[in-house]
C-alpha cells in the first residue's frame, strides 16, 4: 500500500465504519462498537505509521471543474498535521475504547459509535486537506457530527436546544470562513495552500487583512472565542467522552490547527486583533468557571479559556519587533501547537475523569452533590488529580512547559497580556481547585456519591494512559526529530527570562492554589462565593450576559423580524398586491356584467357609439 | 318644377318620418310611415327609378307596413300598456340625434368629404337616368345577378318557413306552455 | 334640374339620422321596428340617387333586394313579435328583461 | 336587340354553377328535406334528421375527396364577380359544412321529446350554412349582403326556434333588432362606398363599384377619401357586429343566453367565422389600401374587445353567457391575427387555423352543454356542473379538454392556434396588440379553469376540516348514445391530436 | 447502439404520457393490480433512460448535444419541429426529472390515494411532460411540454390537495400562466428577431452568431422571459403562489412540481435567454441580483417564521431558487455550472423533503411544527432520513453534497460578480440552518408534545416503511453519488456551460496583478516525491506549516 493510499484510507476507514453502522448495525449495538473501535485501532495504527514514518505527502485529486475554477481533493501531510493527527489518533481512540464503558448501558449506542465515526473521518479530512474548500467541507462535517453527538439525548430538549445552538453557532462563524475562502480564492488565483505559501513568500505585500480576519472566523466558531462560545457550555449536554474527545481535545482544537496552517496568509495587523481576542477569551473562560457548579461546565469554560490561550499565542507571533517576521509568527505557532498538544491530552483526561465520576454518580454533575469521591474511586481521583495539575501548570507536568511557553513569549512582546494571561493562570488555579475540592473530598452529599463505586477498567485504563501523556508531553523526548517542524519553534526561555517566568508562573499557580483552598474549603456543601459577594457572583454567573443576549437577540429580533417579514409577504404581497390586483380586476368584471342591462335601448346605444368611436379614431389618426 | 317637386317630397318624407317617431299611437306611426315610403317613392321618381317607386309603394306602402297596421290591430295592445321614454332616455336619445345629425350632415356637406364639383356638375338636369325599364332589371337579375337572385329566393323561403313556424299553433301547444 | 348628389344625400342621410333617432326614443317595438325600416328606406334612396348620378343600374338592383330582404325580415320580425306578445303579453321593450347581467 | 344583349350573355355565360355545387346540393338537400316531410307518413318523420345529416356528411366527404380544388375555379371569379373562389372559400366551406353537422347533431338531442317541429330546423340550418358558405366566397356587395342576411333571417328564426320559451323568443326580438340596425348601419356604407367608388369624376372609379377587386382598385387611387372613410367605418361596424367585437359584442350575451345550444353553438361559431371570412377578405382585399386608418381601428377594438370579453367573463356565473364572453374575447385575438395578416401573409392561415380548432374546442363545450340542459333554460348555471367528474366523467373529459383548448393549454390545439396568432402578430410588429392578448389569455385562464374547477374538483375528497363541503346528491344517470360519444370524442380527440401534429390542417397554412 | 438513444428519448417522453392517457381512459375496466404494474412501468422507463444516457452521454461537439433527432408536426410554416436532444446542462435535469419522477411516482403508487388510476393518470402525464422539456431542442417544445405537465398539477391540487386547495389550485394556475404567457412572448420575440425565423436552438445560435439582436430589443425581450420565467421560478416577489401551492399541493404533485418543473424557467433562462442575448442579460442582470437577494435574505427570513411544515419546506425552495439565480446573475462558467448543479441537487432535495413531510403527516396528523416533537423515539430512520434531507437542503457539505457544491460555485462566482453580494447570499446560508434546524428540532426531538401524545392515541407509530424509503433512497443516493463524484455531472456541464458564457480568469478581477505585472511570473514547482518537512515557506515551496 503506498504512502498516498494509506492517507486515503485513513479518511475513508472511519467513513466506511459509520456508513456500515448507519446502514447495517443500527440495532446491532456491540457489533457497531466493535466496528467503530477497530476503525479507530486502524487510524491510530495507520497514524503511528505515517507520523513515526516520517512520511510527509502532497497529492491530490480533481473533484470538480468549472472553466478556470477547479476543487480538488487534495492531502497535504506535514509535521503540523502529523502533530494534529497524533492527538486526535491517540485522544480518539483511547476514548473509543473509555465509551465502550461509559456508553454501555445506552440505548443509542450505536447510533454513538457511528457518529464517532463519522466525527473521527470529518478531523481526518481537516488534518489532511490541502486546500481551503476541502477544510471547509470537514470543517461542517465535523460541526455536523458535534452536532450528532451533542444531540446523542436528542429527547432532553436541552440537549436538541444546544446542538442546534452548537450548529449555528458554528455556522455564524463559517459565514466568515467560507467569505474569507471565496476572497481567498480571487485574491490568490488558488485555494492551495501550498500554492498560496509560494505566492505569500514571493510577494508579502499581497496579503490583506480582510481575508485574514475572516479566515480567523473560523476559528472563531470552532475553538470558542469571544464573542462566538456560547455553544460550547451547552455543548457538554452530549455525552461525557464526545465532550473529552470534540469538545475539549480536538474539534475545539481544529480551530488553532487551522490558523497554524494558513498563518502566512495572516498578516500582522490581523494577528493583533487574533491576540486579543485570545486574551479576552482566556480571561473571560476562567471567570465564567468560578461560578459554573456543573462540572462539566467548568471544564467547558476552562476549555475556552485554555483555546483563548492558545489563540493569544497564535497573535502573539506579530509583535515580536526585532528579527523578521517569519521567525515570530513561527514561534507563536509553536507555542500554541504545543499548548494544543499537552491540552489535548490533559483536558481529555479531565473530561473523562468527570466522566467516571459521573458515571459512577448515575449522571449527577453537581459538584456540590458529590464529595468524598477520593476513597471509592481512586484510579479517577489520581488520574484526575494529574489532570488538574497540569492544567493549573504545576511545575514537572505537561501543561507547565506549553504554558510557559506562551507566557514567555507574552513576557517578550507586551505586558499587558502577560498580565492577562497570567491572571488567567491565577484563576485557572482557583477554579480547578475550587472543583477538585468539592468533587472529591469532604463527605458524599448524595446517595449516588454514596454508593459511586469506581469504574472498571475498560473507563479507568483510557484515563492512566492519558494521565501519563498529561505528565511527559511537555518532555523533549517525547518530541523526537519527526515534529521538528513545530517544537523547534516553540520559545524556550533562557536565563533570567527564565526565571522570571516559570517564577511567576509558580507564584501565581501557588497563589490561586491557596486561595481556593482556603475561600473554599474541603468538602463544601455550597458555593461560599454566592454567599459571600452574591453580586459578583451573580455577575460572573450571569457569563457577561452573553447567553442573554444571543436570547434576546433570537426572540426579540430575529424571530420578530421574521415575523414581520412574514406578515408583509403574505398581507402586503400576497393579500394586497397580489389578490388586491385580483380584486381589481373583479370589481371591472363586475361593472361590465352590470353593463349588460337587458334593456335593447341601452344597446343600440352601445351600437351607435361604437361607429362614433370608429369614426373618432379615424379622425384621431388623421 | 323639379327642384320643387325635390323639396316637396323630401319634406314630406322628413315630416312624415318624424312624425313615426314622435307619434305616440302605433296606428298614426304607422300611418305617417306610409306617407313616408310614398314621399321615398316620389323622389325614386325624380331620379326616374320608376320601376322601384313602384316597388316601393307596392311593397312598402301596400304590404309591409299594412302588416304592420294588421299587427298593431291584432295585438291590441292599444292604451293599456304604453311606456314612454324617460327623461333621462329622451335626453340621450336626443343628445343621439344631434351627433346624429351633425354627422349626417358634415357626411353631406363637408367639402371635404364630398368630391368637388360632384354637386354642380352633376345634377338632375345634367345626367342622363340609367335604363329603367323593369327589362333592364330582368336583364340585371338574370345574367350578373343570377345568384343572389336566387339566394334572395332561398332567403323569401326562409322567411316563410319561419313565419309558419313562429305562429302556427301547435296541437300540444297547452303542454309545451305548462313546461315554462 | 340643379338638385344634385349632395342634396339626395342630405335627404338620405337625415332621414337615416330620423330612423335612429327613433330606435333609440321609441318604446313600442312595433314603433321601433318601423323606424329600422325608415333607416332602409334612407339607404335606398341614397343607392338610387347614386346609381343615377353615377350612371349605373347597380344601385338600382340592390335596391331591389334590399326591398326584397326587408319585406321577408318584416314577416319574421312581426311573427317574433306576435308570438312574444302571445306569451308575456306586452311589446314594450323595457319589458323584455328577462335576460341580462 | 341582339347587341344590348350579347354583353349580358356573356356575363350569363360566367354563371358557373359547377362552382357551387356544394352549396347548391346543400340547398336541394334543404328543399328534400321539406318534400320528404310530405312524402313520410308520419312515423317515419323521424328519419328526417338523420337524412340531413347523413346528407352533409356526403357532401363533407365529397368536398374533402373530389372537390378539393373547387371544381377547378379556385383562384376564378364566377357569376360576373360575385363569387371569388379561393382557397379561403374553400377552408370555409368545409368548415361550415363541420359546424352545421354538429349544430344539426346537437339538435337532435336538444329537440328531441320536444313537441317542436323537426324537420324546419335542419331545413334553415342548411339554407344557412349553403348562404355562409357564399358569404364566405363573396366578391361583390350585393353577394355579400344577400348572403348575410339570408343567415340572419335564418338565425332570427333559429334564436326564436325555441317559441315556447320566453327567453327564446326575446333573446330573438334582441337580436332581430339590433342586428336590423347593424344591417342599416352596413347597408348605408355599402352605398357610400358604392356611390363614392362609381363617381364618373373621380379617376379609377369603376362601373361596377360595388365589386371588391373595384373597389380596392378604386380606393388605391383615394385611400384618404372621406366618404370612402365613412363606407369603411360603417362596412366594419357592420362586420363587428357579426363577429362581436366590442362595442358591438353587446347583443352576445342576451342572445346566447336566450337561444338553444344548437343556435348558440352555431351563432358562436359559424356566425362568428362567418364574419371573420368576411372581414378577412375585406381587409386585405377591399379596404387594404386604408391600411393607415384601418389597421388603428381594428388595434382598438381588438384591444377593448380582448379586455372587455375577459374582464366580463370573470364573474359570469351563466355558462352560456360565459361563452358568449370569451367567444367575444376570441374574436379579439382573431382581430388581432386579421390584422397581422395586413403584413404577415401566412396570418390568414392562422387565423383558419384558429378558427377550425375554436370549432372543436366549442362544440365539445357545448355538446357537454346539450347534453346537460335538455330542458332549456335551465341547467346553464356552474353551479350545475358541480359534481359533473363524479356522475358523468366521459362529460367531464370532453368539457375539460374543450376548455383547456379555448383557454389555450398546451398540448391541445387551441394553443397552437393561439401561438400562431402570437408569432404572427409580433412578425407584424403588433407588440402593443400581443400584450393586450397576453392580457386577456392570463384573464381567460381563470374563468375556464373555475369552470373546470367547478366540474371536477368538488368531488370526491372532502377534507375534513372542510366542513361546508358536503358530497351532493349523485344526478340522475343519463346514457349518453353511442353516437354522441363517438362525436364528443371526436372532437376531444381532434383537439388534442391537433394540439401534437398540425399536418392536415397546416396544408391551408400554406397555401393561404 | 448509439442510433437508438433519440428513440429512447422519444420513448422516455410518450411511454409515461401514453400510459397516462391509457389510465385515462379506460380506468374503469382495468384491474387495480394492472393499473399499478403498467404506471410503474411508465415512471420506470424515463428513470432507466434518464439514467442510462447519463452514462452513455457524449456530445457532438460543434452543436454540443448528443441524441439529436427531429420528428416533423406540421408546423413548418413557422419552423416548428419536434426536436429532441441532450447537452450538457440539459443532461442533469433530464435526470432529475426522471430519478425525482421514479420517486414521486413509485410513492404515488402506493399512497393509496382515492381514485389511484386517475391520479397516476395524471402523475404520469406530467412526468412525460417533464421528460420532454428538458429534452427539447426546440423552444416552442420545451415550452409546449412545460404546460403539458403545469396542468396536472392543478388538477391534482384541486382534487387531491389539502388545505385551501381550490384557491391555491387557482392562484397556482393564473400566475405559472402569467409567468409562461411571458415567457411565451419573449420566445417568440426571439425567434422573431434572431432573424434565423426558427425555434430551433442550435439554429437560433447559429443565426446569433452572425449577427446579434440590438442592444434595445435584447433588453426587451430578456425582461419578458426574465419576468417570465422569473415567475415560474418563483423570483421574489412573485413567489406567492409557491408556499401556497405546495402547502395544498398532494405530496408527489408537489415533489415533481417543486423538484422539478419549476427548474424549467432558471433552465430556460441558462439555456436560452442569456446565451443568445447576452447584452440583454447583462444589462438585468444587475436587477436579477438583487431579487434575488430578496429570495435569500427576505424569503429565508419568511422560512424562519413559518409554522406550517409544508409551507415551510415550500419557502425553503423559493429561498434556494435566489442561489440559483444569484449563480446565473454572474453569467460566467462558474455561476451557472453552480446554479445548475443546485438546481440539480435541490430538486432531489426538496422533493425528498415533501416525500419525508408526508411521511411525518401519516404519523403525526398535522404539519403544525409546534404540535410535533420526539418523534425520533419512534421513528430513529425517519429521522435520520429528514436530518439528512434537511442538512442537504441548507448546504451542509455533509451527506447531501451535491447542494454544498451549487452553492460553492455560486458563491465563488458571484464574488467576481458583486462582492458585496456574496455577503448576504453567504448570510443566507446561516438563516437556512436556523430554519432547518428548528424544523428537525421540533419535529423529531425533545419530548412529545401532549397534542401529540394524545393523537397517537398510545399507538405504536411505524418508522418509516418500505414503500415510503424505497422513493426516498432512490432520491438521496442520486443525492450522494453526486455530491461525492460531482465531475459526473461537472464535467458535462462545464462543457456546455464553458463556451455559452465567459470565463472569468481569478487573477483579471483580483487586485493582485492590478498593480504589477511580475507576479504572475511566479511559477510553483511542486517538489517531486515526499515534501520535506518542516519548512517554513522560504526554506522550499513545500511550506512546512
Amino acid at each position: 500500500m503506498s504512502n498516498e493510499q494509506l492517507i486515503v484510507s485513513l479518511l475513508v476507514v472511519p467513513f466506511l465504519s459509520a456508513l456500515v453502522i448507519g446502514i447495517f448495525f443500527r440495532r446491532r449495538h456491540e457489533i457497531a462498537a466493535a466496528v467503530s473501535i477497530a476503525a479507530a485501532s486502524v487510524v491510530l495504527l495507520g497514524s503511528l505509521y505515517l507520523i513515526f514514518g516520517n512520511i510527509r505527502e502532497e497529492f491530490s485529486y480533481e473533484w470538480m471543474t468549472f472553466g478556470d475554477y477547479t476543487v480538488s481533493m487534495g492531502f497535504y501531510f506535514n509535521d503540523l498535521a502529523a502533530l494534529l493527527l497524533f492527538v486526535v489518533a491517540v485522544v480518539g481512540f483511547l476514548i473509543h475504547i473509555f465509551s465502550l464503558g461509559y456508553m454501555k448501558e445506552d440505548p443509542g449506542k450505536a447510533r454513538y459509535f457511528a457518529g464517532l465515526s463519522l466525527f473521527m473521518f470529518s478531523m481526518m479530512g481537516i488534518v489532511f486537506a490541502n486546500n481551503l474548500i476541502m477544510i471547509f467541507i470537514f470543517w461542517e462535517l465535523v460541526g455536523l457530527s458535534s452536532f450528532l453527538l451533542i444531540n446523542h439525548y436528542y429527547h432532553k430538549p436541552a440537549a436538541s436546544e444546544a446542538a442546534k445552538k452548537a450548529f449555528i453557532v458554528n455556522r455564524l462563524g463559517d459565514f466568515g470562513f467560507l467569505l474569507g475562502i471565496i476572497w481567498s480564492y480571487w485574491h490568490f488565483e488558488t485555494l492551495n495552500l501550498f500554492e498560496m505559501a509560494a505566492l505569500v513568500e514571493a510577494n508579502p505585500d499581497i496579503l490583506h487583512v480582510g481575508i485574514g480576519l475572516l479566515l480567523f472566523c473560523s476559528a472563531l466558531g470552532k475553538s470558542g472565542q469571544i464573542p462566538l462560545h456560547v455553544w460550547l457550555p451547552d455543548a457538554m449536554e452530549g455525552p461525557t467522552p464526545v465532550s473529552a474527545l470534540i469538545h475539549a481535545a480536538t474539534m475545539v482544537a481544529a480551530g488553532i490547527y487551522l490558523l497554524c496552517r494558513i498563518y502566512f496568509l495572516i498578516p500582522p495587523e490581523a494577528m493583533v486583533w487574533i491576540m486579543w481576542v485570545g486574551a479576552a477569551t482566556a480571561i473571560f473562560g476562567s471567570l465564567c468557571a468560578i461560578t459554573q457548579t456543573d462540572i462539566k461546565k467548568i471544564l467547558a469554560y476552562s476549555t475556552i479559556s485554555q483555546l483563548g490561550y492558545m489563540v493569544a499565542a497564535f497573535g502573539l507571533g506579530s509583535l515580536v519587533i526585532d528579527g523578521d517576521a517569519g521567525t515570530a509568527i513561527q514561534a507563536g505557532i509553536g507555542a500554541a501547537m504545543f499548548h494544543l498538544v499537552t491540552h489535548g491530552f490533559f483536558k481529555a483526561l479531565l473530561f473523562l475523569g468527570a466522566g467516571s465520576v459521573i458515571h459512577a454518580c448515575h449522571h449527577e454533575q453537581d459538584i456540590y452533590r458529590m464529595g468524598g469521591l477520593w476513597r471509592k474511586m481512586p484510579v479517577t481521583f489520581a488520574a484526575f488529580t494529574v489532570g488538574v495539575l497540569a492544567l493549573v501548570g504545576m511545575p514537572g507536568l505537561a501543561g507547565f512547559f506549553s504554558k510557559d511557553a506562551i507566557l514567555y513569549l507574552a513576557w517578550e512582546n507586551n505586558s499587558a497580556l502577560f498580565l492577562i494571561l497570567a491572571a488567567t493562570a491565577l484563576l485557572t488555579a482557583f477554579y480547578m481547585t475550587r472543583l477538585w475540592l468539592a468533587a472529591f473530598f469532604g463527605e458524599p452529599k448524595t446517595r449516588a456519591s454514596r454508593d459511586a463505586k469506581e469504574n472498571n477498567w475498560i473507563m479507568t485504563a483510557p484515563l492512566v494512559i492519558l494521565a501519563i501523556f498529561s505528565v511527559v508531553a511537555g518532555y523533549d523526548f517525547m518530541h523526537p526529530a519527526i515534529f521538528d517542524g513545530i517544537m523547534q519553534e516553540v520559545p524556550h526561555a533562557e536565563g533570567a527570562d527564565f526565571a522570571l517566568v516559570a517564577g511567576v508562573s509558580v507564584a501565581v499557580l501557588l497563589a490561586g492554589l491557596i486561595a481556593g483552598w482556603l475561600f473554599y474549603g474541603v468538602g463544601a456543601r455550597e458555593d461560599r462565593l454566592e454567599k459571600q459577594f452574591p453580586g459578583l457572583h451573580g455577575f460572573l454567573s450571569a457569563r457577561f450576559f452573553f447567553d442573554d443576549v444571543y436570547e434576546w437577540y433570537v426572540v426579540n429580533v430575529q424571530q420578530r423580524f421574521s415575523s414581520l417579514l412574514n406578515f408583509i409577504d403574505h398581507i402586503l404581497i400576497s393579500g394586497l398586491i397580489v389578490r388586491g390586483a385580483a380584486g381589481l380586476v373583479g370589481l371591472f368584471s363586475l361593472g361590465a356584467r352590470a353593463a349588460h342591462t337587458g334593456n335593447l335601448h341601452v344597446y343600440v346605444y352601445w351600437i351607435f357609439l361604437g361607429v362614433v368611436l370608429m369614426w373618432l379614431v379615424v379622425k384621431g389618426v388623421q | 318644377m323639379v327642384d320643387f317637386l325635390f323639396y316637396f317630397f323630401t319634406a314630406v318624407t322628413w315630416g312624415s318620418a318624424a312624425m313615426v317617431v314622435l307619434s305616440r299611437n302605433p296606428v298614426n306611426a304607422a300611418m305617417f310611415l306610409i306617407v313616408a315610403m310614398v314621399g321615398i317613392a316620389g323622389l325614386f321618381v325624380l331620379l326616374s327609378a320608376f320601376f322601384l317607386a313602384v316597388l316601393q309603394v307596392l311593397v312598402y306602402a301596400g304590404a309591409v307596413v299594412v302588416l304592420f297596421l294588421f299587427v298593431i290591430m291584432l295585438l291590441d295592445e292599444g292604451e293599456k300598456r304604453r311606456i314612454r321614454a324617460g327623461k333621462v332616455s329622451s335626453v340621450a336619445s336626443v343628445m343621439a340625434l344631434v351627433l346624429l345629425l351633425v354627422g349626417a350632415l358634415s357626411v353631406a356637406v363637408s367639402p371635404d368629404l364630398v368630391v368637388p364639383g360632384m354637386g354642380e356638375a352633376r345634377t338632375l338636369g345634367t345626367t342622363e337616368p340609367v335604363g329603367d325599364a323593369p327589362r333592364e332589371y330582368g336583364y340585371h337579375l338574370f345574367t350578373a345577378y343570377m345568384l343572389p337572385f336566387q339566394v334572395a329566393g332561398f332567403l323569401l323561403l326562409v322567411a316563410m318557413i319561419g313565419v309558419i313556424l313562429l305562429s302556427k299553433r301547435y296541437r300540444d301547444e297547452s303542454e309545451v306552455r305548462a313546461q315554462v | 334640374m340643379n338638385i344634385g348628389i349632395v342634396d339626395f344625400l342630405v335627404a338620405s342621410a337625415l332621414l337615416f339620422a330620423i330612423g335612429f333617432f327613433g330606435v333609440l326614443l321609441r318604446r313600442n317595438t312595433l314603433v321601433v321596428y318601423m323606424c329600422l325600416e325608415l333607416m332602409l328606406n334612407a339607404v335606398n334612396l341614397a343607392l338610387v340617387a347614386f346609381s343615377r348620378f353615377n350612371g349605373t343600374m347597380d344601385g338600382n338592383i340592390f335596391v331591389f333586394f334590399i326591398i326584397t330582404v326587408a319585406a321577408a325580415e318584416v314577416a319574421v320580425g312581426l311573427a317574433i313579435i306576435v308570438t312574444l306578445f302571445r306569451r308575456r303579453e306586452t311589446v314594450q321593450l323595457p319589458d323584455l328583461n328577462l335576460l341580462r347581467h | 336587340m341582339n347587341d344590348t344583349l350579347s354583353p349580358f350573355k356573356e356575363i350569363a355565360a360566367s354563371n358557373q354553377w359547377s362552382a357551387i355545387l356544394p352549396e347548391i346540393s346543400l340547398g336541394v338537400l334543404a328543399l328534400a328535406l321539406l318534400v320528404l316531410e310530405i312524402l313520410f307518413p308520419r312515423h317515419r318523420r323521424k328519419l328526417i334528421p338523420g337524412v340531413a345529416i347523413f346528407g352533409q356528411l356526403l357532401v363533407l366527404f365529397w368536398l374533402l375527396l373530389f372537390y378539393r380544388d373547387g371544381g377547378g375555379f379556385l383562384g376564378q371569379e364566377t357569376f360576373a364577380g360575385m363569387l371569388f373562389h379561393d382557397e379561403l372559400g374553400q377552408a370555409m366551406r368545409v368548415f361550415f359544412l363541420l359546424t352545421s353537422l354538429l349544430v344539426g347533431y346537437l339538435g337532435t338531442i336538444t329537440l328531441a321529446g320536444k313537441p317542436l317541429p323537426k324537420v324546419e330546423f335542419y331545413h334553415i340550418t342548411l339554407v344557412v350554412t349553403a348562404a355562409l358558405m357564399l358569404l364566405a366566397q363573396s366578391n361583390h356587395f350585393v353577394m355579400f349582403f344577400i348572403s348575410l342576411e339570408t343567415v340572419t333571417v335564418g338565425f332570427y328564426v333559429l334564436v326564436s326556434y325555441f317559441r315556447h320559451q320566453s327567453i327564446s323568443l326575446e333573446a330573438g326580438l334582441k337580436y332581430l333588432i339590433l342586428s336590423g340596425v347593424s344591417s342599416a348601419i352596413l347597408l348605408f356604407g355599402i352605398a357610400l362606398l358604392y356611390g363614392i367608388g362609381g363617381s364618373p369624376l373621380l379617376a379609377g372609379a369603376s362601373d361596377d363599384a360595388m365589386n371588391f377587386g373595384a373597389l380596392n382598385a378604386f380606393l388605391k387611387n383615394h385611400p384618404e377619401n372621406g366618404l370612402a372613410l365613412i363606407g369603411m367605418v360603417m362596412v366594419i361596424a357592420g362586420v363587428a357586429f357579426k363577429i362581436a367585437a366590442f362595442p358591438f359584442q353587446i347583443w352576445v350575451p342576451d342572445v346566447y343566453q336566450g337561444a338553444s345550444t344548437p343556435v348558440t353553438a352555431f351563432l358562436a361559431v359559424g356566425s362568428k367565422a362567418a364574419g371573420f371570412a368576411v372581414l378577412l377578405t375585406l381587409v386585405l382585399k377591399v379596404f387594404q389600401p386604408m391600411e393607415a386608418v384601418l389597421v388603428p381601428v381594428l388595434t382598438v377594438l381588438a384591444t377593448l374587445t380582448i379586455l372587455f370579453g375577459n374582464i366580463a367573463a370573470l364573474t359570469q356565473r351563466n355558462t352560456k353567457r360565459l361563452m358568449g364572453l370569451s367567444g367575444v374575447a376570441h374574436a379579439g385575438y382573431l382581430l388581432v391575427g386579421v390584422i397581422a395578416s395586413l403584413y404577415v401573409p401566412w396570418a390568414q392561415g392562422a387565423v383558419l387555423f384558429y378558427l377550425f380548432v375554436y370549432l372543436l374546442a366549442s362544440f365539445a363545450v357545448f355538446g357537454v352543454m346539450a347534453h346537460l340542459s335538455p330542458e332549456d333554460g335551465t341547467g346553464d348555471e356552474l353551479e350545475d356542473y358541480l359534481n359533473l367528474a363524479r356522475d358523468r366523467p366521459f362529460l367531464a373529459v370532453v368539457l375539460v379538454i374543450g376548455l383547456g383548448s379555448l383557454a389555450g393549454i398546451p398540448p391541445l390545439a387551441g394553443f397552437i392556434g393561439k401561438v400562431l396568432i402570437f408569432i404572427a402578430a409580433f412578425q407584424a410588429g403588433l407588440y402593443w396588440l400581443l400584450g393586450v392578448s397576453i392580457f386577456g389569455v392570463v384573464l381567460s385562464i381563470y374563468y375556464y379553469f373555475g369552470w373546470i374547477k367547478t366540474a371536477v374538483f368538488r368531488e370526491w375528497k372532502v377534507a375534513p376540516d372542510d366542513e361546508d363541503e358536503q358530497e351532493a346528491p349523485r344526478r340522475e344517470h343519463r346514457e349518453i348514445a353511442p353516437l354522441a360519444r363517438l362525436i364528443l370524442g371526436g372532437l376531444a380527440v381532434a383537439t388534442v391530436v391537433l394540439g401534437f401534429f398540425q399536418g392536415p390542417l397546416s396544408d391551408w397554412l400554406g397555401r393561404l | 447502439m448509439p442510433e437508438s438513444y433519440p428513440f429512447l428519448l422519444h420513448l422516455a417522453i410518450f411511454i409515461p404520457m401514453l400510459f397516462g392517457t391509457i389510465l385515462l381512459l379506460f380506468s374503469g375496466s382495468l384491474g387495480e393490480a394492472f393499473v399499478r404494474r403498467i404506471a410503474f412501468v411508465g415512471f420506470l422507463v424515463p428513470a432507466a433512460v434518464a439514467l442510462w444516457l447519463w452514462i452513455a452521454f457524449s456530445p457532438d461537439p460543434v452543436t454540443g448535444y448528443a441524441f439529436l433527432s427531429t420528428v416533423p408536426t406540421g408546423l413548418e410554416i413557422v419552423d416548428i419541429s419536434l426536436k429532441l436532444g441532450l447537452n450538457g446542462i440539459s443532461l442533469p435535469l433530464f435526470v432529475l426529472a426522471g430519478v425525482v419522477g421514479f420517486a414521486a411516482g413509485f410513492y404515488a403508487l402506493v399512497s393509496g390515494a382515492e381514485r389511484l388510476r386517475q391520479y397516476l393518470a395524471l402523475l404520469l402525464i406530467m412526468q412525460g411532460g417533464l421528460m420532454g422539456v428538458f429534452a427539447s431542442v426546440d423552444v416552442f417544445f420545451f415550452y409546449f411540454f412545460h404546460e403539458i405537465a403545469l396542468i396536472p398539477t392543478f388538477v391534482m391540487i384541486g382534487i387531491w390537495g389539502g388545505r385551501e386547495r381550490h384557491y391555491a389550485a387557482m392562484k397556482l394556475t393564473v400566475y405559472l400562466s402569467l409567468g409562461a404567457l411571458l415567457s411565451l412572448a419573449g420566445l417568440i420575440a426571439l425567434y422573431v428577431q434572431s432573424g434565423a425565423s426558427s425555434f430551433d436552438i442550435i439554429s437560433l445560435k447559429a443565426a446569433l452568431e452572425g449577427e446579434s439582436i440590438s442592444e434595445v430589443a435584447q433588453n426587451y425581450t430578456f425582461a419578458l422571459l426574465l419576468f417570465g420565467f422569473g415567475i415560474l421560478v418563483s423570483l421574489w416577489p412573485f413567489h406567492t403562489w409557491a408556499a401556497l401551492g405546495y402547502g395544498a399541493a398532494p405530496t408527489s404533485a408537489a415533489m415533481l412540481h417543486a423538484g422539478v418543473l419549476k427548474k424549467f424557467g432558471l433552465y430556460g433562462l441558462i439555456q436560452i435567454g442569456a446565451p443568445l442575448l447576452p447584452q440583454g442579460a447583462e444589462n438585468w442582470m444587475y436587477f436579477l441580483a438583487l431579487l434575488a437577494l430578496g429570495n435569500v435574505i427576505i424569503i429565508g427570513f419568511v422560512t424562519v417564521a413559518q409554522r406550517d411544515l409544508k409551507q415551510m419546506i415550500g419557502f425553503s425552495s423559493v429561498m434556494h431558487m435566489g442561489y440559483c439565480f444569484l449563480g446565473l446573475a454572474c453569467l460566467s462558467a462558474v455561476g451557472v455550472g453552480g446554479a445548475v448543479i443546485l438546481m440539480f441537487a435541490h430538486g432531489l432535495t426538496v422533493a425528498l423533503l415533501f416525500l419525508l413531510g408526508n411521511c411525518i403527516y401519516r404519523r403525526t396528523e398535522t404539519f403544525d411544527m409546534r404540535e410535533m416533537g420526539g418523534l425520533a423515539r419512534n421513528t430513529p430512520v425517519l429521522a435520520a432520513f429528514f436530518v439528512t434531507a434537511m442538512l442537504a437542503s441548507i448546504g451542509l457539505p455533509g451527506p447531501g453534497l451535491a447542494n454544498f457544491w451549487g452553492e460553492l460555485t455560486v458563491f465563488i462566482g458571484l464574488w467576481q460578480y458583486r462582492e458585496w453580494m456574496v455577503i448576504p447570499a453567504v448570510f443566507g446560508v446561516v438563516i437556512s440552518a436556523v430554519y432547518g434546524l428548528r424544523a428537525v428540532g421540533n419535529i423529531f426531538f425533545g419530548e412529545p408534545t401532549e397534542a401529540f401524545q394524545s393523537a397517537s392515541k398510545g399507538k405504536r407509530i411505524p418508522d418509516i416503511q418500505w414503500h415510503e424509503r424505497t422513493p426516498a433512497l432512490v432520491l438521496l443516493v442520486v443525492l450522494i453519488l453526486v455530491g461525492l463524484w460531482p465531475r459526473s455531472l461537472t464535467d458535462s456541464i462545464d462543457e456546455s456551460v464553458s463556451p455559452m458564457y465567459r470565463i472569468v480568469v481569478p487573477g483579471e478581477e483580483a487586485s493582485v496583478t492590478g498593480d504589477d505585472g511580475e507576479f504572475e511570473a511566479v511559477s510553483f514547482e511542486r517538489a517531486e516525491g515526499p515534501v520535506s518537512c518542516c519548512s517554513p515557506p522560504k526554506r522550499g515551496p513545500a511550506g512546512g506549516l
